[in-house]
Order: C-alpha cells, then structure tokens, then sequence
C-alpha cells in the first residue's frame, strides 16, 4: 500500500476576501468556512479564532483536533464522518502542515474536554501549542447533554472536521513541493533482507469504554466498542481512518490530529528495513468487562502470532481501568513469545503515592511512561479567553473542580487556575511525542 | 464485588466475587428485570459464602 | 543560615554499647558524636544533637517519640538527620520511627542512611530519604558525606531530586519530569525495543512494584447473627449530592440510610444516582441496585441467612481516586462501621 | 573505644610531641582507621577522639621506620611469621597515607 501525503507548510493564518494558500500564508474567508460548519443545523453559533504559538491566549474547553486535509479522488477524508465510508490509506492526500483545526465549545465543557495555553508555562503541557490554531468556537442546541458530564459534542466534532476538510481542500490543484511517500509492502511479498528483521506489530488500544453509541473512538466511522481487534495497514491510520471520541480524560486522550500524524508509526516507518520488519497495525480497543477485555487481548495474541510478530508496541489511550486491558495485553503478548513493549501515561496522584497503574504484571518488564495525569499545575491568568475559562470549573472536565476544601475552585477570579494534568489538551501524548517521563522521587 | 479482578488482585483484595460489568456490577439492563433479579441475588449469596469461607490466599470465588 | 538538627544512638554519642542501649532520650545543644561530622559537610549549622538508647526507643517508642518530639518543639530547624545506622538493625528502626514522626510533625526533609540489608529501609523508605549506606561505621564519612550532599540540594533549592541521580532507596513516589534531551516517547519505546528483541540490557521507565498484601480477615462463624453493611466505589449518592462527593479523583465519601427501604429508589424517583464520571451512568441511574444491591441483601435478611443489614450504606467515587486516598477513606469508614457493630463488609466497584 | 580513652589522656599526660603509636593490626583497613583516629580524629565519630585531632606520629610495626628500631632476634620471633601473611604493602600504604596527610610531627 503506498500513500503519498502533499504537505503543504502553514506559517500563518489569517482571515481575507478568499480562502487560499499561498507560500505559507493560509487566508480563511470567514462567512464561507462558517457556512461548511454550520451544514449541521444543530450548530446555533459559531465563530472562528486563530490562536498563534507564543500569544496570550487560553483556550477551554477544546473537544478536538484536526490536520487539514483533503483526498485527491475527492473521497471523504474521513470516511463515515465527512462522507461515505471508502477506503483509505492508498493514493494521494494534501495536508496543511503545523496547523490544526480545534473545536472549542462556546460555553459548555465536558469530562473529556481539555485545555491549551499557547505561551508561557502552561504551554509546555500540550502539543497544539506549537502549531497555529483555527478555533471553531461553536454552540448547539445539543440539550439532552447539556447538563451531563459525559457529552457526544456530535455537533461540534462533526464540524470541525467538516472545516478541516474545506481547508485542506485550499490546496488541492497546487503544485507540490514537499511529499511524504509511505509505502510497505504485503507482509507475504518481502525481501529476504527485510524477512530476516525482527518483525514488529504496533498495537493501539484506542479508547472505547461507553457502551452507548457516539462517545468512543470511531474506525472508519464505526463505533471501536462495538469492534474485535484487527489488522490494519498504518497508512490508514495516518490517513483519517481513526476519529477520536469524546470522554476519555483529556491528558490521555489521542485526537485525530495524533492519530493523522501517529509519531511512533513514523518512528516504526523509518526503522523498517533497517532494524525491523514492520508488519503493521493491530488495531484493538478498550473494555468494560473483563471477560471483553480478556476476549480482546485473545485476539491480539492471535493476531500477533499468526503474524509471526517477533516483537510489539503496545499503547493505550487512558488509565485507570484501561491498565486492565492495557496488562492484560501486554501479558497475552509476552506469553505468546512476542517481546513487548508498552506505552502508557500513570496516575500516582498528586503525590505521587499512588500505584502508577491499577494493574499490573511482572511480565510488563518494558514500559514507556509518559507523564502522570494527576500532577496539579497551577498557570496565571492569560489576556485572552477563546472558548469559556469557567467551563473547566463548572462542568466536570476531568482536571478540573467547581471546589475544594483546600485548593479552592479550579478557575480563581483573576482568570489564574489550577488543575490537574488531565485536562491538559492531549497532554501525555503516548502516540509518541512525549518529552516526559516519570522518576522516583 | 468486582468486574475488575485484576485491579481487586493488585491493590490486595482477599475474596474477590465477579461482577458483570463497570457500568452495572449486578444487572445488565439487556436482560429482564427478573433475570436481573436472579443474577444480583446469586451473586450477593455467593459474596455471603465467601465471608464465611477461610482462605489463606487471595480467592477469586466462582459464580 | 539554615539550621539542622541530627539524631543518633547511645553508641555514636559515646555513652557505651549494648550495655546502655536503655539510654533515656535527651538534647544536647551543640555537636556530639556524627554530628561534627554533618557540620563540616552540611550547608547548614548543626546546632543541637538528640541521643536516645536502640532498646529504649524499640520497647518504649511511643514514650520515646513524645519526649523526642517534646524536645524539638521549641527548636528552629529546617531539616533533620537521623543515624547513619549502618546496619545495626534497631539503630536503623529508630532512625526511621523519629524520622518519620519529626517529618510528619513538623513538616521538614529527614534524611538517614542504612545498609540495604538493614530492616529499616523497607518500613521506612517510604517515609523519608534512605540512602543505601555502609555496613560498619567504618563507611561514616562517606555515609554521612551523600546524607549533606541531598540535605544542601534540598536547602539550596536545587533538583528535581530523583532516586536515579541522588542514589537514595526509591519511595514509591513518581512524578513526571521533561527530559533533558526530550526524547519523543516514540524514539525511547523503538530504543527499548531493539535492546529487548536483541536481548541486551534495557530499561523500564516504570518497573513493577511490588504488590501491597492486605492481611486475610477470619471468615464469620455464624452469618445469621452478623450484621453486613454495603460499601461502594460505584459513586452511589442521594440526587443532591449532599455531601459534595467528586465524581473523579474523589477524596470525600458518603454514608446514607437505608433504614426502612427494599431497594435504593432511582434518579428519577428523585432519590439516588450516580455521579461517578467514569461510566455510563444510564444503568445505575435506572436502579442503584444494580451498584449496591440492596434489594438483594434484604431478601437474605428476611430468609435469615444473615442477621440484618446494616442502617448505611457507604459510597466513594473510584475513578481518578489515588490509592492513598482511597485507603484513608476505607479507614475512616471503618471506623464508623467497627463502633456501630458492623460484623462484614460486602464493597462493589463498578 | 577504651584505647581511644587511654591514647587521649596519654598524650594530655605527656605531650602530643612525645608520643609515638605503634599499631599491630592485621587489616589494611582496620590500620587506617586507627591511624586517622589517632591524627584526625575518630572517622567513625563514635569514640572519644571524635572530632579531635591529635595528629600523632602513627607507624605499623611491620613498617621499615620501625623494623630497623627492634632488636632483630625479637622481631623475628614475634613479627616474622605475620610478615609472610599479612598484604604488608596494602597495610603500611594505608597507615602512610593517614600518617602523611594529618600527622603534625616529623
């Protein structure tokens, strides 16, 4: 399968008479990109902001994450959810580089919801600091949600992506300067050279614990609670097959952005046929029940060995009961002869006392650790709101509380707060951008 | 009580009886209210037993 | 200057051996024994030393804290020392015993050291810094020299303080740091990976700890006399959440009556709900029996196969929850449940 | 900790000038100790001379310095024997190393 991304570098957005790119300069007509998001007529408001790396701008509560971008064949860029399911993964696709599409809800939060500072300490915490943001600042007239905790936030997601996809379309007929061609051949049809590598599986266990329809992680628009593990060619990954959900804890939370843009598949591309063979995805998923979780670890083992897997990457997005499929995974590996190696986040607790996951197993001898998501960062006010500061108190978004004995409600009056890591914006980053780690201490 | 035995296992429970699911331990709402009945019943009993069952390790009981 | 105070046992104060191992505790300003020896390495002054016998502080610790933490309560210190204990075993129990009590007392940093093979790493690690040290005074400087070096960085403000680069006993308590060099997750899981799969040495950046062992309660002779109370992590509460419970990383917990119901009626009837935010909440919303299963346990008390249910039931929520604070607020439930006779304890998670 | 006592009223007796310690042990380690315990003080700081420095004139009886001091017949039947099984160069390298760095007499 072989897949040819046209990247096409942002420096800088801002809003004009024409939506278009030119030599960095992505121009956005407001009224025009505003009428795609509001397709949905659930959509009441909607506003867009731009939201630059180094600005005094804070940003809650952020729902999503999206690289523009647009298939040449005019499919759906992300299938059964910006059109008909049809493969993806193979043939040509523009992206616009170092920018991302954020949904931000006007007003109202959620438990998954997050947070991103785009200077100053607070921004060291997330990614998506790093990039130029366009803010879809939007409200719906979702009120069956409006007071739980748990929200679809179908309206806005669905936006978002509908955006990134008129954007990355800006720059379809361009001429290319930069191309990423990702190519791996059939498993069966290698060189003996690269057979002879240690065969690698990168296995995903993306979040999909809500047994109700329309909160979990989507695999070409279907619900990943209501899938067995599979396999799966990277590119499609990288290619919009996976569309991230709405409940996970921020911190750990994988948007489509880190999906689109998978570090440790790149990482694995650039190893194989030089230190492995890397023979692909296995795609898994998260359980409630044990015997779901034990039925889906059954089936990456299977996989893996029919594979011929030498070895595995294991990463789960989320923690707490997630670690049970997580170990439970990292076990069925490690039995079946597959060396393994997990990535995860850990929940110590503020202080760090806590055990890190709430399972574990001396077979899970190699794990790489990405942050603890509940460390309490306490960040000043910033000039700029985009989206609703007090959303992070008020409405039970993971990191956040509406009060506390000794700390007080996490947004003070000053517009200065304090919260744990896990409403940091896809903060841990266990697809692979990670710089943190966890010590003793 | 548990779906999680594994979580119950780490942090040291001793008796351990499972549970059905996360969201409803004693009670899948799929099934009939009397069906729902007997499971929750079943299982508190089985949880009965294991208090007046002497272990000298940790014991997940059957169901 | 920032000041220290140390302490350590009869022998090091040079009162005798085994022979006066019964030494009453006691304070002396000034220096004696190690602690000239902490004052030459240490940033801060040593200004007062505290001498107590091993046996006195093993057979009569209570007393011995008390007089200790006494002493102590007038002083002005910024940091506290105890030992090195080497691997004099009740040396090293009495190092960590006051160390523990002086850190929780007055909120300082306490520093000892002990051979590994000393039993007081294990009860006391957690506590306070350990560094693994000698196994006979004959390594005191060099014991002494890694107790000053952590003491300095602490008083100067200088870290992080990681096990892996000051070299004490790990604790059991992980943070994240950025690393220096900010290597991507992704580069460190290949890097780990390739050293795994060609068998070479690697290293986990989260080694498995060992498994806390909760010690087995006796089973209950006779079920039909006890009383059995139902406990929940589910985040079962009255509608308006009286008592302000979390619905994630919860450190308050709840008990309500059920004196005189069947069952727990639901949200809709306006009585109980969950807020626990780690789960679908339709289902026990619907009917918090199928969290805390009230009904159940009734039916068994009308059979007479237990003796009654107890009046509350008690409620947390469990996701996000650290374990510490689970364990405090297990604790405290207990205790209302030991003082109102409660015999057995059936806990659900969700 | 009773020979650390007698050496501290010793040399408050006679003078720090006029006292030569001469050590027998059979360890390099257990040599040095004694030795900077006599000139720096009690490294172990459980003893008397804890903090105190005598800086003595320390030397190990298998050391030439002292050798060429006894009657030959002496040190052959006393000494001899250990000199063969003894690590001699590790013990008087150790003594000489405290001896060199804290002794304040020549």
């Amino acid at each position: 399968m072989r897949l040819e991304i046209g990247n096409f570098p942002v420096e800088d957005i801002v809003f004009g008479e024409e939506t278009s790119y030119n030599d960095g300069l992505l121009t956005i007509n407001k009224e025009e990109a505003l009428e795609v998001v509001k397709e949905d007529e659930h959509i009441t408001e909607a506003d867009l902001v731009i939201a630059r790396p180094g600005e005094e701008k804070r940003i809650v509560p952020v729902k999503e994450a999206i690289e523009p971008r647009y298939r040449l064949n005019g499919d759906a860029t992300f299938p059964g959810v910006t059109g008909k399911v049809e493969s993806v993964g193979e043939g040509r696709t523009v992206a616009l580089k170092g920018c991302s599409v954020l949904a931000v809800g006007k007003h109202w939060g959620s438990f998954g919801d997050g947070l991103i500072d785009m200077s100053g300490e607070g921004a060291k915490y997330t990614y998506f600091s790093k990039l130029v943001n366009v803010c879809l600042v939007a409200d719906t007239d979702e009120e069956f949600e409006r007071e739980e905790q748990q929200k679809k936030n179908h309206a806005i997601r669905w936006a978002a992506h509908r955006l990134a996809e008129y954007l990355g379309e800006t720059v379809k007929d361009l001429e290319l300067k930069e191309e990423e061609v990702l190519e791996l051949e059939p498993i069966t049809k290698r060189s003996q050279d690269v057979n002879d590598l240690p065969s690698v599986v990168y296995v995903m266990q993306p979040q999909s614990q809500m047994e109700e329809l329309g909160y979990n992680d989507l695999v070409y628009g279907w619900d990943a609670n209501r899938m067995l593990p599979t396999l799966m060619h990277p590119n499609e990954v990288l290619d919009g097959a996976i569309i991230s959900g709405s409940f996970m804890p921020c911190s750990s939370k994988w948007s489509t952005y880190d999906f689109q843009n998978c570090p440790t598949i790149k990482r694995l591309y650039a190893e194989h046929g030089k230190t492995i063979n890397f023979l692909g995805v296995i795609m898994s998923n998260l359980n409630v029940a044990m015997d779901q979780k034990e039925r889906a670890a059954m089936f990456v083992q299977q996989i893996a060995k029919s594979l011929g897997a030498d070895a595995a990457i294991l990463a789960e997005e989320g923690y707490g009961n997630p670690d049970a499929d997580f170990i439970a995974c990292f076990a069925a590996l490690e039995d079946a002869g597959v060396k393994t190696v997990g990535m995860t986040n850990e929940c110590t607790g503020r202080d760090g006392q806590s055990q890190p996951l709430v399972t574990l197993d001396e077979r899970a001898d190699a794990i790489v650790s990405c942050g603890n998501v509940s460390t309490l960062i306490k960040l000043p006010p910033m000039e700029t709101v985009i989206g609703e500061l007090e959303a992070l108190a008020r409405d039970g978004l993971s990191g956040g509380w509406a009060d506390d004995e000794k700390l007080g409600p996490s947004v003070k009056e000053d517009g200065s707060i304090i919260m744990e890591n896990n409403s940091m914006f896809c903060g841990d980053q266990v697809l692979g951008w990670s710089p943190k780690t966890m010590k003793e201490f | 009580m548990a779906n999680l035995i594994p979580v119950a296992e780490t942090v040291g429970a001793n008796r351990m009886v499972p549970t059905i699911s996360i969201p409803y331990p004693l009670g899948d709402p799929e099934s009939s209210e009397d069906e729902q009945w007997k499971l929750r019943y079943h299982r508190v009993g089985v949880a009965l037993e294991a208090l007046e069952t002497a272990i000298d390790e940790q014991t997940v009981f059957e169901v | 200057m920032k000041k220290a105070i140390i302490y350590i046992n009869q022998f090091f104060a040079g009162i005798g051996g085994e022979e006066e191992a019964d030494h009453q505790p006691e304070i002396r300003e000034g220096l004696v024994g190690p602690a000239m020896l902490l004052n030459q390495l240490s940033d801060a002054e040593v200004t007062d030393t505290i001498i107590c016998g091993d046996n006195f502080m093993g057979s009569n610790e209570e007393e011995a804290v008390e007089k200790i933490l006494g002493f102590l309560e007038d002083k002005e210190f910024d940091i506290f020392f105890a030992g090195p204990a080497f691997q004099a075993g009740r040396y090293g129990n009495a190092c960590g015993v006051i160390g523990k009590a002086v850190k929780e007392a007055f909120d300082v940093p306490v520093i000892s050291s002990m051979n590994e093979e000393n039993p007081g790493v294990d009860m006391f690690k957690k506590d306070i810094y350990i560094f693994p040290g000698g196994k006979s005074a004959a390594k005191m400087k060099d014991d002494m020299a890694k107790m000053a070096e952590l003491g300095n960085k602490i008083l100067n403000g200088e870290g992080p303080l990681t096990a892996e680069e000051e070299g004490f006993f790990t604790r059991g308590i992980r943070h994240q740091v950025w690393l220096e060099d900010s290597k991507p997750a992704a580069d460190r899981a290949i890097e780990m990976l390739l050293k795994k799969v060609n068998g070479e040495e690697f290293k986990s950046e989260l080694p498995i700890p060992k498994i806390d062992r909760v010690p087995i309660a006796e089973p209950i002779k006779d079920l039909s006399e006890a009383t059995i109370a139902l406990a929940t992590s589910g985040g079962i509460v009255p509608v308006d959440n009286p008592d302000k419970i979390q619905s994630a990383s919860a450190t308050r917990w709840g008990r309500y009556s059920v004196e005189g119901l069947d069952n727990l009626p639901n949200r809709e009837a306006g009585e109980f709900k969950t807020i626990h935010a780690g789960y679908d909440p339709a289902a026990a919303d619907a009917n918090p029996d199928r969290v805390v299963p009230l009904d159940a346990l009734r039916a068994y008390e009308e059979e007479g196969r237990i003796g009654k249910v107890h009046e509350y039931f008690y409620t947390t929520v469990g996701t996000g929850t650290t374990e510490a604070e689970a364990a405090r607020m297990g604790q405290e439930m207990v205790e209302y449940m030991k003082d109102e006779g409660v015999d057995a304890v059936i806990l659900t998670s969700t | 900790m009773e020979n650390q006592k007698r050496i501290q009223k010793l040399a408050e007796e006679h003078g720090e000038e006029n006292l030569v310690v001469i050590l027998g042990g059979a360890e390099a380690e257990a040599s040095g100790l004694a030795a900077e315990t006599v000139t720096n003080g009690d490294p172990t700081f459980a003893g008397p001379l804890a903090g105190v420095q005598l800086g003595l004139r320390v030397y190990h009886i298998l050391e030439p310095e002292i050798k060429s001091e006894v009657d030959e017949d002496v040190y052959e039947e006393q000494i001899s024997m250990m000199e063969m099984v003894l690590e001699v160069d590790e013990i008087v390298d150790e003594v000489k190393l405290y001896r060199d760095k804290y002794c304040n007499f020549d």
